[in-house]
């Protein structure tokens, strides 16, 4: 039962909230009240669980290799702890933000589902339960992008979210088929234990549709294209999900199946991996430039570090593929630490940007950062909140955001001989001068022009609350920087398995 | 490190420190009152004057050089161990000039009092002549090359300061602080600026030269340099030749030598005393009292490494041809001060080149002293010529010796004044200073067997003659000029000898040159052997016998007197007696040639001020401008073009975003194909 | 004989696919859709999986298509209104 | 080079409690709000000035250093507050003159009015970003690990762009970015450097390593990697162009500090990582040549073109341009020496410069402009001004009794022991004598301004111009006469001075 | 005979696509969705196929996969009117507002 409560909750959450529902109609506190308490009993779950991992969990009488599982291991529970940690902030965040929207009791219990179907991608011990929570997860996030379908923005967006993302899903359950067609199992470890150890053509055929499949999600160009539609178009908690951990739900599917089923040392994916990092960091941050609409602005970014995170990885799978394990190993962990760390680091920055952009546009009623300038003059925490945030992700020291390039520059840095290395490294320094350029320059113009002639009031507490929360996670990720290093370095061991 | 007496230490301290305390108490005296200012400032040089006197006691003493050292700065874990140590080295040289400069800077001191009277910035004058002193006296005591340093730029900022004293550039006055005509006119501010940065070339040069001299022998204090050149090897054996040409550098670029000569002229926008104090008595010569600094080490070490030699033949050559080529351009200069200061240049010449034959000749006394006396006797009579010349333009309210003329009955004591000092410059024999000092330095010419130098030598007596007459009959014979009658009209002409706060000074200092001529013989005498014994123990050449016959003595007294009266007589006739100077068009472009300055001055603006003035727009509006401004907003521009370009891809199309899906999927696959299968 | 049925049944699956896709008419799309829908379940039949092959024809030919009409007739009115 | 490596080193609390007093100070500078907005400006200078006093026992007490460990994460491995003798002088000069710039800002006109800014930007803001800064300065100079010497690195990029764009004049937004961005660029090759370093040697940490790493190639291309991204930050040709339009529009007090750690950070870097982390690794090479033929190009072009410059800050940026081309000169020489130079120079171009840079803003403030060309005759006017402005620019030129004489004289004598110290260098000695002489030019642009704005007739201008109140020149005599003190007693540094070695 | 309909999936999969890239209407576009949802499931039971029964785990599989394709199926034609009610066509060119 144990590693079905953290899912349980949010889903009896959602039950709750729709029959509350029926009964007391429009009583957003209620339902918000539910949301984060049901959220906030998953997380103890989850913590209660994190001392004894790996944790696995299988439906009677439904055995495996075939039957359904739950497994939970390190590098799982640490996505669940974000991805419930940032739901919780985000829903109590809805509180307010949402006040004056009608059909809340669906917002919520969607919002719920969300987070739920997130729970049961990191917790999923099998392919099938994998995808079927990953469906539950797209579903929701559909339907909460378009929640405001009395206008044509969040419609045009969350179409145009459907139907990418349910192309990249079927194409990645189109490459599942095939993995099931090789191996005859879904079941993780026992594909682990069945898939050839030479390379083949068919598992070349069932990887490449898989990363494409869930590429979409986790937003690598050129799969990107939903992302600068659909967080924009969302209520802000919503975005401040998508950008912040569902992106990361496919970077976790991906890496997972990757690493764990295809092993780097048989499949060479290395440099799949880093072409499309590449790629995606650097077309992120070029298009992150021209931006006006803050929200595009920091859906642009995400999709650059999205590039970063997936470069860590190539850099990681290509070091196992190349060099000896000796070598490979410590250089392999190295990137890997750095990318689970730059998840969470963008996990909580991003969050805190949508959250805290979210505050400015609650406040202001505009998107355009031209009619945003000096804000932070006049909404003193929202903008000094807003501003950790960016020269987080500006990878500005001492915040987390630098930490985790360094670790994930240190990687191939280690390596400058190998040509390809110093090929990522450049495209690396190259990016993060951009990223830091761009931040900059979103600083400069929320935080030092003139403050807006016209009266603006700060935003409510209970919106500047998980804003500040979060600002604070950045300043405490600095601040325990080892055992957050050693944290996430925990994290990814089972992917060096 | 020799014997140290501490009792020589005192008057050495405050030799220096007593001015350049004098210096700071004036700001605070200036809040006092005017005459506390004015008397404390000239007391103050008259203290360092006693102090230097009584420094005088040790001088025919065998104790001699005392070094007394302090640690000042130590590098214990540099590559060359090198400490460099503050003090004072105390011989007969470093006793000669320290009196020199503190007696004479007294006197113009006194000078000042009277002829500087009611200017607005006298807090500032009296601030920056005693530092003047002070640094010129620390210049002359310090014992290392770092120490000295301190005087030797203390003095460059100080005439800095003081040249360009009138530095509001005020037009109404230009007949008094300018200097120049035309093209070559230059206000105080500039020529100030000039001083400064013409002398820093040569500093820098000097600079360099002591690097290289730390580096071959680990020192800078001047008696170890002269310990260790004797027994220099190896590897830094190549570094003497460079260095010693280099620090003569630095003494070309004080002294106004060849080819840095050009500050000195327009140095004379400086009030009078300025003029007198920087470039007669005083800062001029620390160039000479460099080379005679230096001549030790250089002259040891040519034992080393004979191509030393090369180092005293430029020393001798640079003086001579100084010597030379000043005194020509003295000849037509319509200035009073800057046939003056020209006459400075061309005299400091003949003291290099006393110094420099001295280095090639085993007899290193008899130029060594020549340069030493001459300096001594110039440092008198070039005082005695600018404060009475300063006299002079006070009294017709202008520099140009055009607007002069039939002063001398009007103005007697100082004509008296200035025609003694004047015969003493032109070296009239036998009862004037310079006729001494410059035969010494002739005679150790003709005793080197360097007979070109000798010649150019002799010529420069004659022009020197010539432009010294031409300089008394302008001004004090012949008929008063019209600018005299105008000033007489609107009342400023005050014709007549000053008071004597003025006076006195330059009578005293003219007496002096005539008082030192008289003696001259047995000057002469004293200062060979004081230098050859102190040398002769310095060099371990054991006692020196002089070995000085009288013939060339006669022959060179008789050789100049000759040249004398061959460059005197042409200018007494023409200034004195009214005859019309031959003309001729040779002659009137010779006189253009000389009056524009050989071009030196216009070559070193095409040559080096305006090209740097021009490069300085040019890299501003081509480098800055044009290609760094351009190529940050290039850089700018480019990043948001490609990001306008790339954002056009994203038309929003559903079809198209799932088309970029399909090709993403198919470039995978072919990735897969090209890269991983094959 | 299976196999002769089983290619059949593959072509047609793909030529419904291909005419739902081509064919102008909205409604004839559907049908074409759900025929489609029709022949896959037919395959799932033929590979040995009936429950699967008769939710296929339960959802996919049935309820989808359905939607798909409904959808049309909203559009339909709308238009017309 | 053998260095001073015998030295003892102690466990010292006192550097971690220095930098969180900024880091705090600067939080309740930040905090100081309405009424208290005032009391900001005299609580940073008073902090500033204990902080310095606690820091003096580092100066006196001599031929220790001093260490307090900080962190040790997994992968980036362990770091250290440590000080040896640079790091001592490095971080009074930079505390004293920080007190100075406070005291400066505090009691100077409003910042608003006087740099021409907005008028919106809270004076609290202002010193809080000024301590923040400070405290990256202290740290960059204190810190054992190459990770932390860039984290503080990056903490000084940021709060000086802060300061810039918030309080900068002119362009100052702009600017803020071109200096922001330029730097940044320096500081990721520095990063690079870094990583490759810690690549090819394993360690990151001074003292975590029992010996010097071997002088392989991946460490000299480490080292040289790291050495570019400092020529960057310092200004080297031709990477200097964001930094005439950072001063320029940066308010006076932070150009002060600016312009010191464009040289100082610059000159510490170089010097610890070619002498502490990698002795040797490119001392034969041509590295070091060209690093002095850089600073040569430095020296002239910065200097030719500031004599034509008539805003006077732009003048001073483009001196300091110049003067960083001293300090690579220092650096090329890879000797003690050298090395002395290199710091003394940082410390006599801080004071200098930032008495120059207060200067300007009084002439901006007291004589209405501070555009050479419209300025004339201020020497009859501004007699305390004048004359510290005449001093400054000596001390810039290198003329004793000022301290850059010393700065000069080491960093050209260590030159001209690496060029001519073992078997004749020629090309060594041709940069030599072509630095040498090319210090012309510092006496040329500087007597060159002193002569445009002081002398000359006096115009509509000067006439109403007069030396500004005492607590606003205090500053600036106070560096003129730190000058000439540490001139006369340049012991008092070199003494201090070691550097260590593993 | 399991590879024909291992063959015809993957021809179902491309005309799926192919579909939503090149028609303009959103109605097909959803049906193309519905194509390549059936192919997947085709070549899960043709893969599952041992030549009598199909492995279970396939058949929950498609069983699930056929649920959530009419699931995203009605939420898509949900939105198609949501759309139609905005832009008042359901033409994919309509919905380009979003973009740059």
């Amino acid at each position: 039962m144990s590693l079905l409560e953290p899912l349980l909750y949010p889903l009896i959450g959602a039950v709750a909230i729709i029959a509350v529902s029926s009964l007391a109609r429009g009583r957003g506190l209620l339902y918000c009240l539910i949301a984060v308490s049901s959220l906030t009993a998953s997380l103890a779950a989850l913590l209660h669980l994190y001392t004894a991992l790996p944790v696995a969990f299988t439906l009677d009488g439904f055995l495996p290799p075939n039957g359904v599982q739950l497994y939970l291991d390190s590098f799982g529970a640490f996505m669940a702890l974000l991805f419930v940690g940032i739901g919780i902030l985000a829903a109590a965040y809805s509180f307010k933000y949402m006040a004056d929207d009608d059909g809340l009791e669906k917002y919520y219990a969607l919002l719920l589902l969300l987070v739920a179907g997130l729970l049961g991608v990191a917790a999923a011990g099998d392919l099938f339960t994998l995808f079927v929570f990953w469906e539950l997860m797209c579903i929701s996030s559909y339907a909460l992008v378009s929640f405001r379908n009395y206008r044509w923005e969040p419609v045009e967006a969350g179409f145009k979210y459907l139907v990418m993302s349910t192309v990249g899903s079927i194409t990645a359950l189109y490459g599942m088929s095939f993995l099931y067609g090789i191996t005859g199992t879904l079941h993780i470890s026992e594909l682990v234990s069945r898939m050839p150890a030479v390379a083949t053509p068919e598992g070349y055929f069932a990887l490449v549709l898989i990363f494409a499949g869930f590429g979409v999600t986790s937003a690598i160009v050129p799969f990107h294209t939903w992302l600068p539609d659909a967080p924009p178009a969302a209520p802000s908690p919503v975005s401040a999900l998508l950008s912040g951990v569902v992106i990361k739900a496919g970077v976790y599917a991906t890496f997972r199946i990757m690493f764990t089923i295809f092993k780097p040392a048989s499949y060479d994916f290395g440099l799949l991996l880093i072409v499309f990092g590449a790629i995606t960091l650097t077309v992120g941050n070029l298009l992150v430039l021209p931006q006006r609409d803050i929200k595009r602005f920091l859906a642009f970014s995400s999709i650059a570090n999205v590039g970063l995170i997936l470069l860590a990885g190539g850099v990681a799978a290509y070091v196992l593929h190349a060099y000896d394990y000796t070598t490979a190993a410590a250089i392999a962990s190295l990137a890997l630490s750095g990318a689970a760390f730059h998840i969470l680091n963008h996990a909580v920055g991003k969050g805190l940007l949508f959250l805290s952009s979210g505050c400015l546009i609650h406040s202001t009623g505009t998107r355009d950062i031209a009619e945003l300038e000096g804000i932070a003059r006049r909404m003193p925490w929202s903008g000094g909140a807003m501003s950790v945030g960016m020269l987080n992700l500006g990878g500005i020291p001492p915040l987390g955001g630098f930490w985790s390039k360094l670790l994930i520059m240190m990687a191939p840095a280690a390596l400058l001989q190998d040509p390809l290395m110093a090929v990522c490294v450049a495209v690396m320094i190259l990016n993060s001068l951009l990223a830091a350029g761009y931040y900059v320059w979103l600083t400069q113009r929320l935080v030092f022009k003139n403050a807006p002639a016209k009266a603006i009031r700060e935003a409510p507490f209970s919106m500047l609350l998980p804003v500040v929360l979060l600002a604070l996670a950045c300043v405490a990720i600095t601040l325990l920087l080892p055992s957050v290093i050693g944290f996430v370095s925990s994290a990814i061991l089972p992917l060096m398995a | 490190m020799v014997d140290v007496t501490y009792s020589a230490l005192l008057p050495a301290v405050l030799c220096w420190t007593i001015p350049v305390a004098g210096a700071f108490a004036t700001l605070g005296l200036s809040k006092v009152g005017a005459r506390a200012r004015d008397y404390g400032a000239v007391l103050t040089s008259i203290l360092a004057a006693i102090s230097a006197a009584s420094l005088l006691p040790l001088l025919p003493s065998e104790g001699l050089p005392i070094d007394i050292r302090f640690d000042w700065v130590t590098l214990p874990f540099s590559e060359m161990p090198l400490s460099i140590g503050a003090g004072f080295l105390i011989d007969p040289l470093s006793i000669i000039l320290c009196n020199v400069v503190s007696v004479i800077g007294s006197l113009i001191m006194v000078y000042s009092l009277k002829y500087m009277e009611g200017d607005p910035s006298l807090t500032r004058y009296w601030f920056f002549m005693n530092l003047f002193l002070g640094n010129m006296l620390l210049l002359v005591l310090s014992d290392n090359f770092v120490q000295m340093l301190f005087g030797w730029e203390g003095v460059g900022v100080c005439s800095y300061a003081l040249i360009g004293f009138w530095h509001s550039d005020s037009k109404e006055d230009w007949l008094k602080c300018w200097v120049g005509e035309g093209k070559e006119s230059c206000p105080p501010s500039h020529s100030g600026m000039k001083a400064f940065i013409m002398t820093r070339f040569g500093d820098v040069l000097m600079l360099m030269g002591v690097f290289l001299l730390i580096v071959a022998l680990g020192t800078a204090n001047f008696l170890e340099l002269q310990n260790g050149a004797a027994s220099v090897a190896g590897p830094y054996k190549f570094l003497l030749l460079p260095a010693a040409l280099l620090i003569f550098g630095g003494a070309v670029g004080k002294s106004a030598q060849l080819p840095l000569m050009e500050w000195l002229p327009d140095a004379m926008t400086g009030p009078t005393p300025v003029s007198a104090l920087i470039h007669a008595a005083t800062m001029v010569k620390a160039g000479v009292y460099l080379v005679a600094r230096v001549f030790p080490i250089f002259y040891i070490a040519l034992v080393a490494d004979p191509a030393l030699i090369t180092f005293f033949q430029v020393v001798a050559w640079v003086g001579a041809l100084t010597a030379f080529v000043a005194a020509t351009q003295a000849t037509v200069s319509t200035e009073l001060k800057k046939v003056l200061a020209y006459s400075t240049v061309s005299q400091i010449g003949y003291m290099m080149l006393g110094m420099g034959v001295a280095g090639t000749v085993a007899e290193f006394y008899i130029g060594y002293a020549g340069g030493v006396m001459h300096l001594m006797s110039h440092a008198v009579f070039k005082a005695a010529l600018f404060l009475s010349a300063g006299a002079v333009i006070h009294a017709v309210n202008s520099r140009f010796m055009y607007h002069m003329g039939g002063l001398g009955k009007k103005m007697p004591l100082t004509y008296v004044a200035m025609l003694a000092s004047s015969l003493s410059l032109m070296g009239m024999p036998v009862f004037f200073s310079g006729f001494w000092s410059k035969d010494m330095v002739l005679e150790s010419a003709l005793l080197a067997g360097q007979y070109p130098l000798l010649m150019l030598g002799l010529l420069t007596v004659s022009v020197t003659c010539f432009y010294t007459v031409r300089m008394l009959g302008l001004v004090f014979h012949g008929k008063p000029s019209e600018h005299q009658a105008a000033e007489a009209a609107a009342g400023h002409l005050h014709l007549g000898d000053p008071s004597p706060k003025m006076t006195v000074p330059y009578q005293i200092l003219a007496a002096a040159t005539v008082a030192m001529g008289v003696t001259g013989y047995f000057q002469r005498e004293w200062l060979v052997k004081l230098f050859a014994g102190y040398y002769s123990g310095i060099f371990a050449l054991g006692h020196i016998e002089i070995s000085e016959g009288l013939m060339p003595q006669l022959f060179t007294a008789a050789l100049s007197t000759l040249f004398l009266l061959a460059g005197a007589v042409p200018a007494y006739l023409i200034y004195f007696r009214g005859r019309t100077p031959p003309q001729s068009g040779l002659l009137s472009s010779i006189r253009n040639l000389l009056f524009r300055r050989y071009y030196l001055n216009a070559l070193y603006y095409a040559l080096f001020v305006n090209p740097t003035m021009w490069l300085a727009e040019r890299l501003y509006s081509a480098m800055e401008v044009g290609f760094f401004d351009r190529l940050n907003a290039g850089i700018a521009a480019a990043a948001r073009s490609a990001s306008s370009k790339l954002r056009k891809s994203h038309a929003g199309d559903l079809n198209y975003n799932v088309l970029a899906f399909a090709v993403g999927l198919a470039l995978l696959m072919l990735i897969i194909l090209v890269v991983v299968i094959w | 004989m299976t196999d002769a049925v089983s290619i059949t049944v593959a072509v047609l699956i793909v030529a419904f696919a291909i005419i739902a896709v081509e064919v102008r008419d909205l409604v004839r799309m559907a049908a074409a859709f759900s025929l489609m829908s029709v022949m896959v379940a037919f395959a799932f039949y033929l590979m040995g999986s009936p429950y699967v092959s008769v939710f296929q024809l339960a959802v996919n030919a049935g309820a989808v298509t359905v939607l798909f009409l409904a959808l049309l007739h909203v559009i339909k009115k709308r238009r017309l209104e | 080079m053998t260095m001073a490596s015998s030295f003892p080193i102690i466990s010292d609390a006192s550097m971690p409690v220095v930098l969180i007093a900024l880091l705090l100070g600067s939080l309740a500078a930040l905090l100081m709000e309405g009424r208290h907005q005032r009391a900001a400006g005299a609580f940073s200078t008073a902090l500033l000035a204990a902080l310095l006093a606690a820091t003096i026992p580092m100066l006196l007490h001599t031929g220790v250093g001093r260490a307090f460990p900080i962190f040790a994460a997994p992968f980036v491995g362990s770091a250290s507050l440590f000080a040896d003798g640079m790091s001592s002088i490095l971080v009074s000069t930079t505390l004293l003159l920080a007190a100075a710039v406070s005291l400066y800002a505090t009691r100077g006109a409003p910042l608003a009015r006087c740099e021409g800014g907005d008028g919106h930007s809270p004076k609290r803001g202002f010193f809080a970003l000024l301590l923040l800064y400070v405290a990256g300065l202290v740290g960059v100079f204190e810190s054992s690990s190459l990770i932390l010497f860039f984290v503080f690195f990056e903490l000084m990029l940021v709060s000086s762009w802060l300061l810039i764009g918030l309080w900068g004049s002119g362009r100052s937004l702009a600017a803020g970015m071109k200096y922001f961005l330029y730097t940044e660029f320096g500081a990721l090759l520095l990063l690079l450097g870094i990583l490759a370093y810690g690549g090819a040697t394993g360690t990151m940490d001074l003292l975590a390593m029992q010996q010097a790493p071997e002088p392989t190639s991946a460490v000299a291309v480490a080292v040289a990697l790291m050495a570019t991204g400092v020529l960057v930050k310092s200004a080297a040709f031709p990477m200097h162009s964001w930094l005439p339009d950072t001063y320029h529009s940066a308010p006076t007090a932070a150009s002060a500090l600016l312009s010191y750690s464009t040289i100082a950070v610059g000159g510490y870097a170089l010097l610890r990582a070619f002498q502490s982390f990698a002795p040797s690794a490119l001392g034969d090479g041509n590295f070091m040549l060209i690093l002095s033929v850089i600073g040569l190009v430095n020296i002239v072009y910065g200097g030719i073109i500031a004599m034509r410059q008539s805003d006077m800050k732009r003048l001073l940026a483009y001196s300091s341009i110049s003067q960083v081309g001293y300090m690579l000169i220092g650096v090329a020489s890879s000797t003690y020496i050298g090395s002395l130079g290199v710091v003394i120079w940082a410390v006599a171009h801080g004071f200098g410069k930032s008495a120059l840079f207060m200067i300007a803003g009084i002439f901006r403030e007291y004589a209405g402009s501070d555009d050479l060309s419209r300025l004339s005759g201020l020497a009859g006017r501004m007699p305390v001004t004048s004359s510290m402005l005449l001093s400054s620019f000596l001390s810039l030129a290198g003329i004793p009794p000022l301290l850059g004489f010393w700065g000069e004289v080491f960093i050209f004598l260590g030159y001209a022991y690496s060029a001519v110290g073992g078997a004749p260098d020629y090309a060594r000695l041709a940069v030599l004598t072509a630095g040498v002489i090319a210090t012309v030019i510092s006496a040329g642009y500087g007597l060159l301004a002193v002569k445009r704005a002081l002398y000359g007739a006096q115009n509509d201008l000067s006439k109403n111009a007069k030396d500004p109140p005492a607590s606003m020149w205090l500053p600036v005599v106070f560096f003129v006469i730190a000058l000439c003190v540490f001139g006369i007693f340049p012991s008092l540094l070199t003494d201090a001075f070691w550097i260590y070695v593993p | 005979m399991a590879e024909v309909f291992t063959a015809a999936a993957l021809a179902l999969f491309l005309v799926g696509i192919y579909c939503i890239i090149t028609k303009r209407n959103l109605i097909k576009i959803v049906v193309g969705m519905e194509i390549m949802t059936a192919a997947v499931n085709l070549n899960f039971i043709s893969l599952a196929w041992n030549g009598e029964v199909a492995d279970p785990l396939a058949s929950s599989i498609v069983l699930i996969s056929i649920a959530i394709a009419a699931a995203i199926a009605a939420l898509a034609l949900s939105l198609i009117i949501n759309a139609f009610k905005h832009t008042g066509s359901v033409d994919s060119r309509k919905l380009r507002r979003l973009r740059w």
